[in-house]
């Protein structure tokens, strides 16, 4: 696969009640985007294991992104805040592996921020299609 | 192996227009696990539905699939056509490839091939869809409400009326809470007792309500629909079923201290009602205080003037042990501690008194009979300055928040002065006057038009010089310094939670905020909910609020338990997380983690118990268990894996 | 008992009375005093612009000299007092600043420092005093002016409660006067505005000097020279602007310790008092 | 009427030297309303503030409050926004003294004071005023 045509896979990660709300808001405003994004709806991102995020680097994931609710909406009091932890320790461990932490991005996109989705997704996408796909950047 | 049918829907031409959805169709026919795949233009109609029911009869399909729009539009659309066609409800997933794929994307391979992908992630998830049924929990149909304010009174008299039988547990010996301190109540100027003591009636003569004052929760178990709860009942000394309330016990009772409801104001004896028309009108007897507790054996004269022998010197504490189905919690408010303001001289200067200190004066049945007179001397004040946000709004030294109520309840002491005092001059140290409430606007402005001075600055100091009370403050819109002479200063001091009631909260697992506020369930959306269900709120101890704003709080609380309590049987989503006790290591991990406190660590046999009702499935114990012991169904780390795959997967 | 002191220029010059009371009354207690050697200026005021880590240096040097000596230095300036405890304060918070103070100086400091004011350690030693009172001061009525820089900031100085401070009456009780509470007791006397603004400090030590009158006082005490100064030497020209003010004496808190340990005369430094003490001592027979 | 404009740079200035940031005021006035000198200065303590926040340098540099405040602390002790408004004060003189502007001029001082003042009241005085 030459670079330019490079298309990358990435997984979403998205809570039920913002980000995924956001992802259907974004769909019925008919906000375009690249579709390299498979989505996985959870109830809530604090949901999302570390264990789901690296299974998915191993299976051929370019990169993973997570989103959930802004501190204070979560549906669930505080999982975002799980969520948040959870992830700045696996920043950490993905730089042990090897792994860009670029490759691993959390947002928090409410059900309203059907646009900050859209732009999100653009650029996360983007992002991934430069730093070129995981294979043979070392697992 | 499970059978599974996958039915495409065109959506009119919006999934149609940029997916192929023959090809798509042909595609997932022949993804593993599929059975049966069919496309229909719009699924979601009759037509649709029956496609659906007809080839789970036909095909012995196992597990349904619909891929469509968002499951937040037809989910239910599609379980119920599912539960018709003879399958359990939760074997029934959608996959969105409209708002998440067609709509999003213009070109037709990609769009295709990333619904391929959507619905393949979604197969993978039926797979492993267990049937789950709706848990359901017997309901007691007894509530039980904490405190006995206005918040208490008004929830308990809506569940009873509702026809729910009604436990009210008062700490004090009366209920009427603060309100019943009050003089009057902005912006109407309603005299608190009048309005307050015939609900306070009400109360005490419901058939659905059993009244125990006097007495404290100690100890409550289960959880919603099941509450097994301890109450203390104090001992009053006095047998409440002989007492009649004639009142000569504390006519003739030599004992004299402060009076707590006159805010030191004015005296009780050591046996007392709290107030002439407290609810119940049985008095106690303060053992602090009473000679014969003091000195064994010694005075006793309540006991002899008894004419039904109700004084029981010998009483003792009691428990009393109730079953409810769910929880008002309505404890209140206490004002913030004026000795906290050093720089103020309350404690010092005797005619420096509280807000709620100045309600009593001004209540016409307060120990002045409504006249306003200083504490030091008995005389008229003359000009009474009155300091808002006395420890409020002050991150730094004391309360960081607005209690909200503070500007309204000067307005109207400002008012009520001036009506009592003709040439009395009032002047109103603020900050911001807020005023957001119907009438609390055209109240403030009518508070100036009878000639409240209002000047905008935070008062830094007050002291005596030479027999005069002295307020340094400033007027920020002059820029100037002022210094007042006073005859009296109030100061307007914000509403903290009732004192002591952390331990209740304790007692009730729900959760309070730094501020020791009770925390609501959502701050928007679920306001007067904790976090517990079965457990509502009420009243100042969730937050600040009006008497008006309490009284709806209450209500909202009272229509929550009143939904549960008139069932039989309450049902929840079983998409909950449970426990693999083979798994389960009772680390306990997961305890900590569920904010919900659904979870509990069986000391004996070591493993986690899960309290479903509670359960509101989050998934945060199932990400943090380091066994894999906690799995949220339908969710389990299995499904979640193989949609990964199968989302990663090349075609 | 023997503890590291450091006067202060002060002390040497106009607030002389303040450092020949201390030695007394140090030595009336069993108490060496023992002077740092080779002090210098403290700085004189702590500086509050964060931007600039030079004045900061004379504090550092200082506290490293006590350093040597002890671990704990006796300051009685307030002024001094303020300076070298918020420079002690804001180099335990600021490590960075402390290191690179340190790395430009021969001498190092390693932040552990105690600046302790004599009516700290006074209180430290409460039974030790009590035991050494000779003359009884029980019904001079004494009004205790604590000023600005003993208390405040609150955080950094930890002397006591900004607002309602006690420790100046809890001692003017244990030598047995009568400590009587005014509230301008924590109000600014007009300190150094007295080179710039003369009349503002006039008015502030006026006020607050007739606030202590209204409420019965004798005399009033304090511990900072430049309070002192303005209490004391301003009383006149508070005459010429407020006709009806009637003049009142003033002493430092180790005068009136001096008077109660027995201390001789000559070693009190009362001659320096502008307004004369010596009718209301006379008066309680104290002289 | 003139038109406002905010300059930022000399508000970020402020902050820099104080370590104050100049948006926890609130405006309460608390600051005003127990400083023992507010009745000597042309603008008080919370005006000079709110110059400040409203980025008006000119308002901030020419105002007399600075030069009056003893850095007292009671205003500092009492802010309900833990705001330390003497090192606010402190920073505009700052700024004055190192444009070698305001500095005290010996000759003025009244001589009898110049004697009879203790040293620390000169230093102070001085290190207020010199740079």
């Amino acid at each position: 696969m030459s670079e330019g045509t490079f298309e990358p896979k990435i997984i979403g990660f998205f809570c039920k009640w913002c980000t995924s709300a956001a992802a259907d808001l974004a769909g019925t405003s008919r906000k375009k985007y690249p579709a390299n994004l498979v989505p996985i709806r959870f109830f809530c991102s604090s949901r999302i294991d570390a264990q789901h995020i690296l299974h998915a680097f191993e299976n051929g994931a370019d990169g993973v992104l997570i989103g959930g609710c802004h501190f204070g909406d979560c549906h669930y009091q505080d999982g975002n805040y799980k969520t948040a932890r959870r992830i700045a320790l696996l920043h950490n461990l993905l730089k042990e592996m090897g792994i860009d932490k670029r490759r691993l991005q959390l947002e928090w996109i409410s059900a309203a921020e059907g646009d900050k989705f859209t732009k999100v997704v653009r650029k996360f996408t983007k992002q991934i299609k430069e730093l070129g796909p995981m294979k043979g950047n070392g697992v | 192996m499970k059978r599974i049918g996958v039915f495409i829907c065109h959506c009119g031409i919006n999934i149609a227009k940029t997916v192929d959805v023959e090809a798509l169709t042909e595609e997932i026919k022949k993804y593993p696990g599929v059975e049966h795949a069919e496309n229909y233009k719009y699924m979601c109609s009759d037509p649709g539905q029956n496609l659906v029911i007809d080839a789970i009869k036909e095909q012995k399909l196992d597990a349904v699939v619909v891929a469509a729009c968002s499951p937040t539009l037809h989910e239910n659309t599609f379980r119920n056509a599912s539960e018709r066609g003879g399958l359990n409800r939760y074997v029934c997933e959608m996959a969105n490839i409209r708002e998440h794929c067609s709509w999003v994307h213009d070109d037709k391979t990609v769009a295709t091939k990333k619904a391929s992908l959507i619905i393949k992630t979604i197969v993978e998830k039926v797979k492993y869809d267990e049937p789950l049924e709706p848990i359901q929990v017997n309901v007691t149909k007894r509530a039980l409400v904490i405190g006995g304010g206005i918040a208490g009174i008004q929830a308990a008299l809506d569940i009873a009326n509702a026809g729910v039988e009604t436990i009210l547990v008062e700490k004090g010996p009366s209920i009427g809470g603060r309100m019943a301190q009050l003089s009057e109540t902005f912006p109407t100027l309603d005299c608190s007792q009048c309005i307050l003591t015939p609900k306070m009636v009400e109360v005490s003569q419901h058939k659905k309500i059993k009244l125990i004052a006097y007495s404290e929760v100690e100890d409550v178990e289960g959880s919603v629909g099941n509450f097994k709860v301890k109450i203390k009942r104090k001992a009053a000394y006095v047998d409440q079923a002989k007492c009649t309330g004639c009142g000569i016990c504390y006519e003739k009772c030599p004992i004299k201290v402060d009076s707590e409801f006159e805010e030191g104001l004015g005296k009780r004896k050591a046996i007392y009602t709290p107030f002439p028309q407290a609810v119940p009108n049985k008095p106690i007897i303060d053992t602090e205080h009473c000679t014969f507790f003091l000195k064994p054996g010694k005075c006793k004269v309540c006991q002899i003037v008894c004419p039904v022998q109700a004084v029981d010197f010998e009483q003792q504490d009691e428990i009393l042990e109730e079953e409810v189905g769910a929880i008002v919690v309505a404890t209140g408010y206490d004002i913030y501690e004026p000795e906290k303001l050093k720089e103020y001289g309350y404690g010092t200067i005797p005619d420096v008194i509280t807000s709620m200190q100045f309600e009593r004066l001004l209540s016409a049945s307060g120990p002045t009979v409504g006249d306003v007179r200083r504490v030091s001397d008995g005389k008229e004040p003359k000009r009474i300055v009155f300091i808002q946000c006395a420890g409020s709004r002050d991150k730094e030294n004391h309360l960081e928040y607005c209690s909200k109520i503070c500007c309204m309840y000067t307005a109207k002491h400002a008012l009520l002065y001036k009506h009592r005092v003709h040439d009395g001059e009032a002047i109103i140290f603020y900050i911001d006057v807020r005023t957001a409430g119907k009438g609390y606007e055209e109240f403030y402005n009518r508070v100036t038009d009878e000639g409240a001075t209002y000047i905008r600055g935070k008062v830094s100091k007050v002291y005596q010089d030479n027999g005069k009370i002295i307020v340094l403050g400033a007027d920020t819109l002059s820029g100037k310094q002022v210094e007042v002479e006073a005859d009296m200063v109030v100061l307007a001091l914000g509403m903290v939670p009732t004192r002591n009631s952390e331990a209740l909260v304790r007692t009730l697992k729900i959760q309070c905020d730094a501020n020791a506020f009770l925390t609501e369930a959502h701050p928007k959306l679920r306001p007067v909910e904790s976090n517990t269900t079965g457990i509502y709120l009420a009243g100042a101890a969730q937050g600040p609020k009006d008497i008006p704003e309490v009284v709806a709080q209450a209500s909202g609380a009272a229509s929550k338990a009143i939904a549960i309590l008139t069932q039989d049987e309450i049902t929840f989503e079983p998409t909950i997380a449970g426990v693999d006790e083979d798994l389960c290591s009772g680390c306990g991990i997961c305890v900590g983690v569920c904010p919900y406190n659904a979870r509990e660590l069986d000391r004996e046999e070591m493993v986690i118990k899960v309290v479903e009702a509670l359960c509101q499935g989050c998934g945060s114990c199932s990400s943090a268990c380091p066994s894999g012991a906690a799995q949220q169904r339908n969710l389990i780390d299995r499904q979640i894996e193989r949609m990964v795959v199968s989302a990663l997967e090349e075609n | 008992m023997r503890i590291p002191y450091y006067p202060g220029c002060t002390l040497y010059t106009k607030a002389k009375p303040l450092n020949t009371s201390m030695h007394a009354c140090f030595s009336a207690i069993g108490v060496e005093l023992a002077e740092l050697p080779h002090w210098y200026c403290c700085g004189t005021t702590f500086t509050l612009a964060r931007d600039n880590r030079m004045s900061l240096i004379a504090p550092l040097r200082i506290l490293a000299k006590a350093q040597q000596e002890n671990g704990k230095v006796l300051v009685p300036c307030s002024i001094c007092y303020n300076t070298l405890k918020r420079a002690n304060y804001m180099l335990n918070e600021d490590t960075e600043t402390l290191d690179i103070i340190n790395e430009h100086l021969e001498e190092s400091y390693d932040g552990n420092e105690i600046v302790l004011h004599p009516l700290e350690f006074l209180r430290e030693n409460e039974e030790l005093i009590k035991s050494k009172v000779k003359k009884n001061l029980k019904d001079l009525k004494v009004g205790c002016y604590y000023g600005c820089l003993l208390l405040r900031p609150q955080q950094e100085i930890q002397f006591d409660d900004a607002e309602s401070p006690t420790i100046f009456e809890n001692f003017v009780s244990l030598i047995g006067a009568t400590p009587i509470d005014f509230p301008l007791k924590v109000e600014c006397c007009g300190s150094y505005l007295v080179v710039t603004s003369p009349d503002a400090a006039i008015e502030a030590s006026y006020k607050l000097l007739r606030n202590a009158q209204g409420n019965g006082v004798d005399a009033v005490v304090t511990s900072c020279p430049l309070c002192f100064y303005n209490l004391d030497a301003l009383q006149e020209k508070m005459k010429k602007a407020h006709p009806g003010f009637k003049q009142i004496p003033i002493f430092y808190f180790s005068q009136i310790l001096a008077i109660a340990l027995g201390v001789e005369e000559k070693n009190l430094g009362l001659e320096q008092n502008k307004v004369s003490p010596y009718e209301i001592l006379k008066e309680y027979d104290l002289l | 009427m003139s038109k406002l404009l905010i300059d930022k740079d000399f508000k970020r200035r402020i902050e820099e030297i104080s370590d104050q940031k100049l948006s926890d005021c609130y405006q309460c006035g608390r600051c005003t309303a127990g400083c023992p000198f507010a009745n000597f200065m042309d603008a008080p303590p919370n005006q000079v503030i709110r110059f400040m926040q409203l980025g008006l340098k000119d308002d901030v540099l020419d105002s007399q409050g600075p030069w009056f405040c003893a850095a007292c602390l009671v205003c500092q002790t009492r802010c309900p926004r833990g705001v330390d408004i003497p090192r606010l004060m402190e920073a505009v003189r700052v700024i004055h003294l190192r444009a070698k502007e305001g500095l005290i001029d010996v000759s003025e001082i009244d001589k009898e004071l110049l004697l009879d003042a203790p040293p620390l009241a000169l230093m102070s005085a001085f290190s207020k005023y010199t740079y």
